[in-house]
């Protein structure tokens, strides 16, 4: 108890304690916190211009330059393609460095005996993925790759090579995968998507112009298939040096191309309220859901 | 608590001070209050009025002789402090903290205009915002049942959007973001005939 | 053409059907082509048994999961827990709810540089949640910072709120300082 | 402590240990705890001690942080009806009064100018004006805190065993209740449900300082404005739960408020209030 | 026009034949302080500047960079020298990037990254001792890391 | 007013007062309580609305699941619109994409290959090739320079062969040559003349 008297927190409510009551009155800011503005009187703030002119006359806008009045600064330089013209064409990946995982996994966010894939990373509240402005799904850097202590079995969109190396160097399993942006808002935040009532979504492939990437066994994507996937790892640990243990970290299966949750088919409805999982029957639908799919060509 | 500064004491190494860093200047991080401006404003004045403890009937108040302007006095206020509205103020102001979550105070303005419930306020948006998301919300109703008060309404938002987009200077601060839109990337390269907003009057 | 249905299809779907009495001019296609119901046959449905653990890890988390056990501290990524040394000093350095800890980086206006006409801007770490004698624990900071940087640095305590702001040093050295006293 | 000793002298029940969620090892940090009594009868029975959770009813005592919460919650349902037309909006004042020079009147161009008697209003107040804002959910939390830990310590803050299906609602009863108990003149009684039955039910109907609330209709304004505020054992753990449940949550605290995200709920739940075909007036 | 996009459109039904509408108002007659727009028509949100958008880039860490005022004009005449710099990107002066971030919405002011981004190196620059978070306490060069203390974080990214 | 003091009549006949303290709007009191509120507004009976309906309270809220699916038109609206194609399809086009460029590569660096036996060869050719020109240019040149010499000492300034006025002047100097082969002739022979009269 006496340790707790030395602290100022208890010397001010034992100061509350002997005050009278509190009242809603008495509830003030601290003193100095705002102070009353600055009153500019007529006098002092013409700058020059009579009020008339500050209040009225349409002012020069930004970036207008003495001169010629329809070339602005911003018009004096020659414009540039690839700075921002392909904006609604360029995918943007919110970047995830190996070290960021390893303090994820440290304090319990991640569950490293499971796999790991947008779903996961999401529900940690830690990242903000907007698939409206066209972000595709997170990209694995290599920040901390030297010492990356965990196996695991992770699915990222965009990996480096030395990324890739680090997980397999540690005995885990990486893949990178397409999420189309229908796939890709339920897998952000699936609670939302099942408390819209939606059904859970098709995972498309990947446009014509991503397929490349990831049919390519080197980025280890998910349409490669597993030989071509397995020697790739060999010799990527024969460039790099590093001893590959003996087993890969295999948790579960992985996903199948148009499968967007581990364990739940594409086309269930969940009722999060009953704890219910409904699948459609009849032929039209199942296959709707079934049959795999590539993006559309400008997504 | 007042600031408490110390600068150590110069060791008596020679040793070569790389970065000279001043204590805080002069205006310490809280400002103060120096001089109080309404101190000077709010004179009172002494009416030299003395309470009488045993006095009966009307007392004689303090007043200028014959003097045709009427003292004013602020009329007599019912304050309830218990009335129900009163004894209820601010009642499930806390409701999404305190509750599970499902509801949020601004749903339950049920005095506030429908548009207007949970809009952001004066200090956060301006009259031109506003009276835009009300053309938004009721522009079909408005032309077809009260054409008067949509011209009104376009006549002044055409007024303000002249005054905030040309008249005003620049704005020295950042953009403030009043969470009415989403971030899109509004980038219309090509289209080089949409240039003006005047062109989208609708 | 295929457009042209669409839109109709959507326009049947969007008004519902309650209002019978739809005035003609109201959705003049549907009257002017006076196409009857279209019949919509939804699907059929069948409630599949699940492992429910599989839509478990999918819900997002919503407190700050408790530090799993590890062997040897500090883990992996650096990260070390308080130590019992940190109870045994006059004063203590709770940290953030997320286990990390509460120091914060605030810019605040200097003065005004006569050169360039421009607010010099300085650069603050805030370290927050101090409790027990403030005046300690600022002390012994400085101790620790000056020795390091062979420059002095200024400190401000604010006792009531238990946040020290400092001036002159970088956020690492201060990390380090907590660390080394064990908070 | 103190209050541990007195305990024993009396013998009543042991004191109910609660485990508090998360308690900091922080040693500066003093377990506050408090009476468990109940509403039969007009003396207070003590029936126990209970420990109440540091993080929730001592903290700081923040007037600054309350003093917001207050204005908040004062300012943030505020409605200014009013609205002053402009000359554009005034009917008539189209035209030029007289001409611009030579008749040694004013110059001026309508009749509706702000100079004018009956003319419009140059700045004038706006329509609907409202000064909606949401605090930060920390400073709210905080807020709560600070009132909770305010009340606890001036000895305002009572934990009582139940409060529903209580048999007496004689007013005449719980004014002698208070008085014995030396609560103050107005008593605020939180109770984890909406709905209070029993005789607790018609003592609020009759008195008008006797006002009871659900969890979720707790607030500082209340909190500081009623003398004494008297929590029932499930209000008291629903409040500890929910405040450090967010306390410790995973999604960050600074969150802004933003419209658009309740828009289309909001829109929607008023809809029926509105006129079908006309827009609404204001 | 519209005939070949009747074919197309099985297969691209979304696309609307793209009517080239010449209003009255071309690019040249339209003055600058069009280009300042606070508030919007449609939405009353601000509209970023479209010839900031078209010449100028932004890299995360606040600087605009834009290319050589008059690079492509009787590139035959100059020397080898000039032919050489006017290839090169220049950046701009404080006021001109604080004027900039005035001109576009904050959409734009948002740290972006693209995997094997060509302006990826230049995204960081080292030596400046101005501070690392603006007056809302967010890095202002830094990328945002998530539960890392600097101890750590400046073992692993070289970022300021 | 839509709070009110309720009582219910309890078994034994003993009223017991129920009141609701909570100041809310009947829907919203009962999703404060977590109950599911009935439907009651237009804009509840639409089809987003009632799937989200569905997704919040499950069974409870009265909605068939069926409903949430989309409707078998739609589904063959949506094949008809053909906007997916199917992803073997698009595999097979990819690989025989990817087929063509490493044929095109094969082919291009067996190209490369026969073109890089030849390389030496065609190298001296083309230096050869060089050389000759070389000497072509040379007779001609020669004749050109050695005249264009001649002019610019002439007049002491550097004379662009292209120049109109370089022709002109060529005449002048070829028609002065000549008159200087004759003069020289005709001195020989006065001198010549002179030697015989000399003697």
């Amino acid at each position: 108890m006496s340790q707790a008297l030395r602290s100022a927190k208890e010397r001010a409510l034992q100061i509350v304690e002997q005050a009278s009551k509190i009242r809603i009155q008495d509830a003030r800011d601290n003193l100095g916190a705002r102070t009353s503005g600055r009153q500019v009187r007529k006098a002092n703030n013409q700058m020059g211009h009579t009020q008339g002119a500050l209040e009225r006359a349409a002012k020069p806008p930004l970036g207008w330059i003495w001169g010629d009045f329809f070339r602005p600064w911003q018009r004096m330089f020659p414009g540039e393609k690839h700075f921002n013209a392909d904006i609604n064409v360029r995918r943007e990946y919110i970047p995830l460095s190996l070290i960021e995982l390893t303090r994820l996994i440290d304090l319990g966010w991640i569950d490293p005996s499971k796999p790991i894939d947008i779903s996961t990373l999401c529900r940690t509240q830690k990242f903000q993925i907007n698939p409206n402005i066209r972000q595709y799904g997170f990209d694995l850097t290599e920040e901390g790759a030297d010492s990356f202590p965990y196996a695991i079995d992770i699915e990222v969109q965009y990996a480096t090579q030395s990324a890739i190396a680090a997980v397999e160097k540690a005995g885990g399993r990486i893949r990178t995968s397409y999420y189309d942006v229908n796939a890709l808002e339920a897998a952000i935040d699936p609670k939302k998507w099942f408390e819209k009532g939606n059904v859970v979504p098709q995972r498309k492939a990947p446009p014509k112009t991503l397929i490349g990437y990831y049919m390519d066994a080197k980025n280890r994507g998910y349409l490669a298939d597993e030989s071509d996937i397995e020697n790739n790892r060999i010799n990527l640990a024969n460039i790099r040096g590093y001893k590959l243990p003996d087993h890969e970290m295999v948790t579960e299966p992985l996903k199948t191309v148009d499968q967007v949750f581990h364990g739940i088919p594409a086309g269930s409805v969940i009722s999060l309220a009953d704890k219910k999982l409904y699948s459609p029957t009849n032929e039209i639908h199942r296959e709707y859901y079934s049959k795999q799919v590539a993006d559309k060509q400008y997504s | 608590m007042l600031a408490s500064t110390s600068v150590s004491k110069a060791s008596n190494l020679a040793r070569i001070v790389i970065l000279p860093i001043r204590s805080f200047h002069d205006r310490s991080s809280v400002p103060r209050v120096v001089d109080d401006r309404e101190k000077s404003s709010a004179k009172y004045t002494d009416a030299g009025y003395n309470f009488r403890y045993h006095q009966n009937g009307v007392d004689a108040l303090p007043r200028i002789p014959d003097c045709k302007v009427p003292v004013a006095r602020p009329d007599f206020k019912v304050r309830e402090p218990w009335s129900v509205e009163n004894a209820r103020f601010g009642q499930n102001d806390y409701i999404d903290l305190l509750g599970d979550g499902s509801i949020h105070p601004a749903q339950l303005q049920y005095h506030t205009p429908t548009w207007l419930r949970g809009f952001p306020g004066q200090h956060r948006a301006n009259e031109l915002v506003k009276l835009i998301h009300y053309r938004n919300l009721y522009d079909s109703k408005l032309k077809q049942n009260s054409p008067k008060r949509w011209h009104e309404l376009r006549k002044r938002i055409k007024y303000l959007m002249m005054q905030h987009n040309y008249n005003k200077q620049d704005e020295l601060n950042r953009e403030r973001d009043l969470g009415l839109w989403d971030e899109k990337p509004d980038y219309t390269f090509k289209d080089k005939s949409r240039r003006s907003f005047r062109d989208e009057i609708p | 053409m295929f457009s042209r249905r669409l839109i109709i299809r959507a326009a049947q779907f969007s008004t519902s059907q309650s209002k019978k009495t739809e005035k003609l001019w109201e959705n003049p296609w549907k009257h002017a082509l006076h196409q009857q119901e279209q019949p919509r046959t939804s699907a059929k449905v069948l409630e599949v048994p699940i492992d429910w653990s599989y839509v478990e890890r999918l819900m997002p988390i919503e407190i700050i999961p408790d530090v799993p056990k590890h062997e040897t501290y500090p883990t992996p990524s650096g990260w070390t827990p308080p130590t019992e040394a940190a109870k045994t000093h006059s004063y203590y350095v709770r940290r953030r709810r997320d286990h990390m800890l509460p120091l914060y980086l605030e810019r605040k206006r200097d003065l005004l540089n006569e050169k360039t006409l421009d607010f010099d801007y300085v650069e603050l770490v805030v370290l927050r949640n101090v409790d027990g004698n403030i005046f300690d624990c600022e002390n012994e900071l400085r101790q620790f910072v000056e020795a390091q940087l062979d420059h002095p640095i200024a400190t401000h305590v604010d006792e009531l709120k238990g946040r020290i702001k400092i001036k002159g040093a970088p956020r690492k050295i201060i990390e380090q300082f907590l660390y080394s006293k064990g908070f | 402590m103190f209050l541990s000793q007195l305990m024993r002298q009396s013998g009543a029940s042991a004191s109910a240990a609660r485990n508090l969620w998360r308690k900091s090892e922080n040693p500066f940090i003093s377990t506050p705890q408090a009476w468990l009594t109940d509403l039969e009868q007009v003396e207070e029975k003590k029936r126990g001690i209970i420990d109440l959770h540091p993080d929730v009813f001592r903290v700081a005592p923040r007037l600054d942080i309350l003093h917001r919460n207050l204005t908040w919650q004062k300012v943030y349902r505020n409605v200014q009806m009013t609205k002053m037309l402009t000359k554009a909006e005034m009917p008539g004042g189209g035209r030029k009064p007289w001409p611009q020079k030579k008749t040694g009147r004013a110059h001026v161009g309508s009749i509706r100018q702000p100079e004018f008697i009956h003319g419009g209003f140059a700045n004038g107040v706006r329509g609907p004006r409202t000064w909606f804002y949401m605090l930060p959910d920390a400073i709210r939390l905080q807020g709560l805190c600070v009132a909770l830990t305010l009340k606890h310590a001036q000895d305002d803050l009572h934990i009582v065993e139940n409060m529903q299906d209580l048999q007496n609602g004689d007013p005449k009863f719980w004014q002698d209740l208070c008085e014995s108990r030396n609560w103050g003149y107005s008593v605020l009684m939180i109770d984890d449900s909406d709905v209070i039955s029993g005789g607790l039910a018609e003592a609020q109907e009759q008195l008008a300082w006797l006002n009871c609330m659900p969890v979720y209709g707790l607030n500082c304004y209340s909190i500081i404005k009623y003398d004494t505020v008297v929590l029932s054992k499930n209000a008291l753990e629903k409040i500890e739960q929910r405040l450090l449940q967010h306390l410790h949550r995973a999604k960050p605290l600074n969150l802004k408020y933003r419209y658009q995200d309740y828009k289309e709920k909001i829109l929607n739940e008023s809809r029926a209030e509105e006129n079908p075909n006309m827009p609404p007036i204001v | 026009m519209f005939k070949i996009g009747l074919q197309t459109a099985q297969t691209s039904l979304t696309r609307t034949p793209a009517v080239l509408s010449s209003s009255a108002r071309g690019i040249a007659n339209i003055p600058a302080h069009e280009y300042h727009i606070r508030f919007d028509q449609q939405s009353g949100r601000k509209r970023p500047a479209q010839d900031v958008l078209d010449r100028f880039k932004r890299l995360n860490n606040g600087m605009w960079i834009h290319a050589h005022a008059g690079k492509n004009k009787l590139r035959y005449m100059k020397d080898d020298k000039w032919q050489k710099t006017s290839l090169y990107y220049e950046t701009c002066t404080k006021e001109q990037c604080q004027m900039l971030d005035k001109l576009v919405t904050p959409f734009w002011l948002r740290p972006k990254h693209y995997p094997n981004d060509p302006y990826q190196a230049y995204n960081v620059r080292h030596g400046i001792d101005s501070p690392r978070v603006d007056d809302k306490g967010r890095f202002v060069r830094e990328r945002r890391k998530v539960l890392l203390d600097d101890s750590t974080s400046s073992r692993y990214f070289n970022d300021c | 007013m839509w709070r009110g003091l309720i009582r219910r009549l309890s078994t034994n006949s003993e009223q017991i007062a129920k009141v609701d303290v909570s100041y809310l709007r009947p829907r919203h009191r009962i999703l404060a309580a977590g109950g599911v509120p009935p439907v009651e507004f237009d804009y509840e009976r639409e089809r987003a609305a009632r799937r989200e309906r569905f997704g919040k309270f499950g069974l409870a809220s009265g909605v068939s699941v069926e409903e949430l699916y989309p409707t078998v038109e739609e589904i063959e609206e949506e094949y008809a619109i053909g906007l997916f194609k199917e992803l073997n399809e698009v595999k097979q086009e990819y690989l025989e994409l990817k087929k063509k460029q490493d044929e095109a590569h094969k082919n291009r660096l067996a190209e490369l290959e026969k073109n890089l036996k030849k390389y030496p060869a065609a190298l001296e050719k083309y230096e050869a090739s060089l050389v000759k020109q070389e000497k072509l240019k040379d007779e001609k040149e020669i004749a050109l320079e050695k005249r264009i010499r001649e002019i610019q000492e002439y007049f002491g300034y550097w004379m662009d062969p292209k120049d109109p006025r370089f022709e002109v002047m060529l005449e002048q100097k070829e028609a002065e040559e000549k008159k200087a082969v004759k003069l020289a002739k005709r001195e020989e022979v006065q001198k010549k003349r002179y030697a015989e009269v000399v003697q």
